[in-house]
């Protein structure tokens, strides 16, 4: 007993010992995990409502003039709609009480259940991704959308399509009952985004003088590369909170500070990749397709970026940037006219990013099955493929629908030629975006 | 020689200049401009303070042609902008009385191919 | 003893099993509560830093191109006077040790009394404040306004009026006294910035060209749609810290989420409602009152975020987005030309956001008393309407003086009409905004 | 026994007293001081991170319409290289086992040491320091330098010139053996960067029109001013992370507020002298030297915002900001064509603050020894003069020998005359940043 | 018919618009130029540098007219624009030979208005 | 008078401004302009999509003259925007009727300077 107590006084003393004078105060005890956990998700939600600025810039950046005010409208009012939506219905689809499929309660936040962080941190941080999902579609529907279908599209979407692959993956569903993993949303977020986009541009279809009469495409560069180049950086910002907040807790700050540097080096490695890759095959570097790199690493990395090694990250990241660029070839190809790149970006890398989870992926990083290089054999990435595709073809059908219903409610989802050659901005809002500075406007 | 000068919807330069190569004429000088005109403007709204604007954004081309240019020049400008919708615009034709190739130092009709 | 010591034992060893090995060293004992708080507020005071270049952002594009070096370099000087005037004197009147009207000591930071944080930690989050409160009159007066007395006006009102403002609300001061509450500066840094603002432009008239020879208004459109809707974003992301840091601690996080859950709410519930309502009301829907109605959102919002529930938020910041439109079709009504709204937007919403305190609050919430729809009668309501009035007669009365004493001093606080036209940045600064562009002035 | 026991009984009740019941649970006890630590680095990172964002607007703003693609290129790309080259090499030569010049293990980060936070924690924050350092250059070389040539210098300067500083300073190198101490980095980072600008404007020689046949200075004006100003002040925001990150500790809070306080002021002063001294000289307040002016403050505070009280902060930042201007127009008579100011700003700032630390700085701070003003006569200034001194002569050398290998095997760092008459964008990229604008190009 | 090219302020353009439609003149074709004229420049101030512009802002009217409308078009310009103040402006008067409306081919007088 | 239209390549501004100046012309009206004309353009490239760009910028120079001025004019803009690079441009001359000073009202030689 003596023992015990000379034991106890000893870890006591030593603790006051070597403790800077500063912290000796009991204050130290009352500090609490929760709140801690929850500054720093919040601060990842700050980070990830700061994307709305990013793919603001990114996507107006990559428009023409005479649409830049229609693009602008269109990302502030899905943030909104998001925010919304996801507060009355989504939430509770999401993580209320319920089964597999979906939840049942918690509509309005009202006795909905929590994690182990307040509740409204849980609801902030999950309403900014949803609205990062709703805004990639923004880009792909570019300059032919009409802003009430838009409006329509994006209450639909977070309120009713993105919470179900919110359910499945990280709200107790069947994806993650069957050992599904998607870290912090390549898929859940991204191809979901990116799916719908693509959706979006075929029913549209192209812009007008987007591919010529036998089929060639023509560019039809963006209004301003610094915006643009903004945007991408900023994205890139906001991607730190997007992937190192989906930890929800801070630890000891190892896995947080592993998130972070997979992610940085993914990004890297996506925006060297692309930049070479589209030099050698076109000819020069293209500003552009560098920033989309920098995108396709991100959300390649996005899913695996806890269970895999810094190097796994580079070669993900890079592999992401070729993938992507092909994509913008072969959606000319296919006569789909995607303005920004939003599928390519979001829709295939966020695809590869969920399977290299079952390739790349580690069972001793937390991982369920060690992936594919590792030992693990096909189980991995066979269930990350099955979650992908399941979540990718309720998407796909559900999209078809909500827009052939939009565009039977407003006779049509797409402006008029005239209103399109005019530009969306005089059109639909009366408003051009660069009022005193003289736009040629031949295209 | 002739200076001629159009007035276009900018829309319909692609298949002005188009028009004008098929015609044997690759040469011209670009400018844009607003232009007030028959048609009728558009209002734009901002702040709740709504605003006629009734300078519309045009293009104006100038395309200096030897006599015998003249015609092909003016029907490939009318078969490139002509949509027979009001605002499709003007074409003026001046007396051009000298043209100089700055390179060259050239004059007259051979300078202004 | 056995019985301590079994507790002893029983405690540490219990505690020893539920911690995660990685925390298992001692080193969480080293934490200090005071360390994580300050932590969380510099990390506020950090996003209220950069609501200097939402303002910029969204101030300059709002403005035409002529105009805009000039508004640029005032909201950077704006910013550079606040943080001296705070420093020299504004935290001394407002928190140093006095009465309940002003401070007498602490000048220059020295012995002034800090709170539980740090004396700098304390200073930088109340000095970034004074920034907001000065640079929202920048909008107001855009156009038209000489640069010195706009140094003369920011240096005032940072080290002089707005301490004060500070003083009463949050420093101990008579406001305070009687129960008043403005939780992070609906009245205290909006609507004292706000009604500063709509005196400026009073004193100055409307630009010329604004009005007609009949008082009809005229559109003067901004040269940046994409420059206004980024700096709207950045707003938005930054009122993230304004509202959430303003607790001045992380607690066990649920009222740093909660508050961070309102704030969005009434962000997006007022840009969707001034949204439909100018649509409604002009037939359009309109961007730059759409950014507008985000920002009125977040004004209302700002007194109340930690003492309302989220629905609430949502109709607080809705009614705010109305009110803002009304405000700025009344002033043109008035023919007072203020081409930014910062009086709409700061004046008008921050004292409904004041009073609304007094109508949804709660004293479950921590409010002193119920206010009117939870059964707290009128006596909040009251109390919010004294605070809030008091503290706008005072700035209004004083803001005539500083202005009138400018103008004396410079013989005239506006540029001559030859300037005007011309515009102040080739005027005073003879450096252009847009080299290389070509613009157009015929406005 | 029973004073021990009512001793611990007083204890525990008084703390569940005082502390709200949301603490009284025992998760308190599961922080880790660690899992803090990282969280503030990881927080700072980020933020250094966005200069990336800073120096892209504000570097893009300052040059003209036709390079601008350009340097968002070089800008994007720059970051690329020295997060890659700072991952293979850079990391194990800065703080891998080795000697007191440079470490031979950890490429790749296997293996390589930690301090007390997670390696992927320390690899992020310095890694976003050196795409600081490499990016200063890109603004001083705009306009002429060759793509490729901008990719080789960048991959050697943060893999093998940039790590050797950091090495010496901060990674237990000879010039921290002997007593030099730079706390964030002005010469490590800044006047590294500026110097290695100040060689690349040297041997690439001035921009076409720069200067008359006499020799006389001609302008040419950046093209945008807003994304200068928005540079500016992201720059600014970034510096909290920069300097209040060095810190490497969240401790108290007490010294992360210091840090944070003395750098708002240094800013805030530079800007105000830098204002006031261009207007005297050139008879208008000139905005693009007042935001250097704001950069001048920032570089001069950042080897001494942890050892300095903020009125030497205010005096520390003017000088830096006085300084830069006389540096900007010293350059212009030697007809060194410097188009942003890298050097006045980084490398003339950076010089003298890490100077100014033996000067100002005080041991009560932690400073090894006080500075001049505070009785510690000239060592610690002389070791400061010596530490800078060695650095950048070492910097200058290497850069030389750099830039003409770089040359040697492209034929020219420069691009042709036409090509550079035409504009970098076109040439390098076939990419124009301003599709759609009318833009003049006389120039 | 005449063309009639004026370069006025760019703030006198609304005033010169109400004159000519005062005059029932309603189109017309504006750019933005540059003129360098009687009027002296001003400085601008760069980085430290200071600099002489003077190529000052100007707007170019063009209006194509038939005979009897070029006094009121020429009497209106000048009623709109003229400030007394150096850098009013010039108004240029050329012989125009022809005038095609695009939309219905129609030429000369007709086509003009 | 005659009115003199130049269209010259950009960077040649600054020269042809200097050479008018050294021969006592100082009045101009300038605008920017794109060219299409014996110069080839260039490719572009843009997302994968490579296009060919063939209107380039260039500076349109408007200046009317008395006729003792003709020459002189010419002579100072060839030499000023003549560097025997194809893409040069183009002086075209045209017959001025009138011209008039804003200001004062003052019409033909007079009014030109
Ligand atoms: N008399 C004119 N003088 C100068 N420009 C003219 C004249 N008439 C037409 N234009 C130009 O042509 C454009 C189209 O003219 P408009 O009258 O709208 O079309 P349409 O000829 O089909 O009736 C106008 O916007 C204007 O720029
Ligand atoms: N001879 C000319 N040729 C071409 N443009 C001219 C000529 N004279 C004047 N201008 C244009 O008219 C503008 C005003 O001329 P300026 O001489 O300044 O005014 P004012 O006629 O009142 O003396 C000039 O900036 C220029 O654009
Ligand atoms: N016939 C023309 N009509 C109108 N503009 C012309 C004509 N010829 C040349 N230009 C203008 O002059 C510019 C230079 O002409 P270009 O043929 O390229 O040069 P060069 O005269 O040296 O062969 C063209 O880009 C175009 O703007």
């Amino acid at each position: 007993m003596k023992i015990l107590v000379s034991i106890a006084s000893l870890f006591l003393s030593g603790m006051l010992f070597t403790v800077p004078s500063a912290f000796a105060d009991s204050s130290a005890l009352y500090v609490s995990k929760t709140g801690i956990d929850t500054m720093w998700v919040l601060t990842a939600a700050f980070l990830v409502f700061i994307m709305q600025a990013g793919f603001g810039m990114l996507e107006s950046g990559l428009v023409r003039t005479k649409n830049t005010t229609d693009i602008l409208m269109k990302n502030f009012l899905d943030f909104c709609m998001a925010s919304m939506g996801f507060f009355i219905v989504g939430y509770a689809i999401a993580f209320g009480a319920g089964n597999s499929i979906m939840g049942f309660s918690g509509w309005f936040l009202f006795n909905a259940p929590a994690g182990d962080l307040p509740i409204h941190a849980e609801w902030l941080f999950h309403a900014v991704f949803a609205g990062v999902a709703a805004t990639i579609v923004a880009g792909g529907v570019a300059g032919r959308m009409k802003f009430k279908a838009y409006l329509m599209y994006s209450l639909l979407m977070s309120a009713l399509v993105y919470p179900f692959a919110v359910r499945w993956v990280w709200g107790g569903g069947w994806l993650e009952g069957v050992g599904f993993t998607d870290f912090a949303g390549s898929t859940v977020v991204h191809a979901v985004g990116g799916v719908a986009a693509l959706v979006g541009t075929i029913v549209l279809g192209p812009r007008i003088g987007k591919y010529g009469k036998d089929g060639t495409p023509n560019a039809i560069p963006g209004h301003s590369m610094t915006l643009a180049a903004l945007g991408t950086l900023i994205l890139w910002f906001a991607w730190f909170g997007f992937n190192a907040g989906s930890t929800l807790e801070v630890g000891d700050g190892s896995l947080i500070a592993h998130v972070a540097a997979t992610t940085n080096l993914a990004a890297v490695s996506g925006a060297i990749a692309a930049m070479f890759f589209a030099w050698r095959k076109f000819g020069k570097p293209d500003l552009s397709l560098t920033m989309n790199g920098v995108l396709a690493g991100l959300v390649s990395i996005t899913a695996g970026c806890a269970f895999v090694s810094p190097l796994e990250a580079i070669v993900i990241g890079g592999a992401g940037g070729v993938l992507m660029i092909l994509g913008v070839s072969f959606l000319d190809r296919l006569r789909i006219d995607d303005p920004v790149g939003a599928f390519p970006v979001h829709g295939l890398c966020g695809i590869w990013g969920t399977l290299a989870l079952g390739i790349f992926g580690r069972s001793s990083m937390g991982l369920a099955r060690d992936g594919l290089l590792h030992g693990g054999g096909l189980s991995q990435l066979g269930i990350q493929a099955l979650g992908t595709f399941s979540i990718l073809a309720f998407v796909a059908v559900v999209m078809v629908l909500v827009f052939k219903m939009i565009g039977a409610s407003l006779s049509g989802m797409r402006v008029s030629r005239e209103e399109e050659l005019k530009g969306l901005d005089i059109s639909i809002y009366g408003q051009e975006a660069y009022s005193g500075f003289q736009i040629f406007t031949n295209q | 020689m002739k200076l001629i000068t159009a007035i276009i919807q900018p829309h319909s330069l692609p298949d002005v200049k188009q028009a004008l190569f098929d015609a044997n004429v690759y040469k011209m000088t670009v400018t844009n401009v607003l232009g007030c005109g028959q048609q009728k403007g558009y209002t734009e709204e901002y702040r709740g303070v709504v605003y006629e604007v009734n300078l519309l954004k045009k293009v104006r081309l100038e395309i200096a042609v030897n006599e015998n240019f003249v015609k092909p020049t003016i029907d490939a400008i009318i078969k490139g902008a002509s949509s027979g919708k009001i605002g499709d615009g003007k074409i003026l034709v001046t007396d051009l009385q000298e043209c100089i190739r700055i390179r060259t130092g050239e004059r007259g009709e051979k300078a202004i191919g």
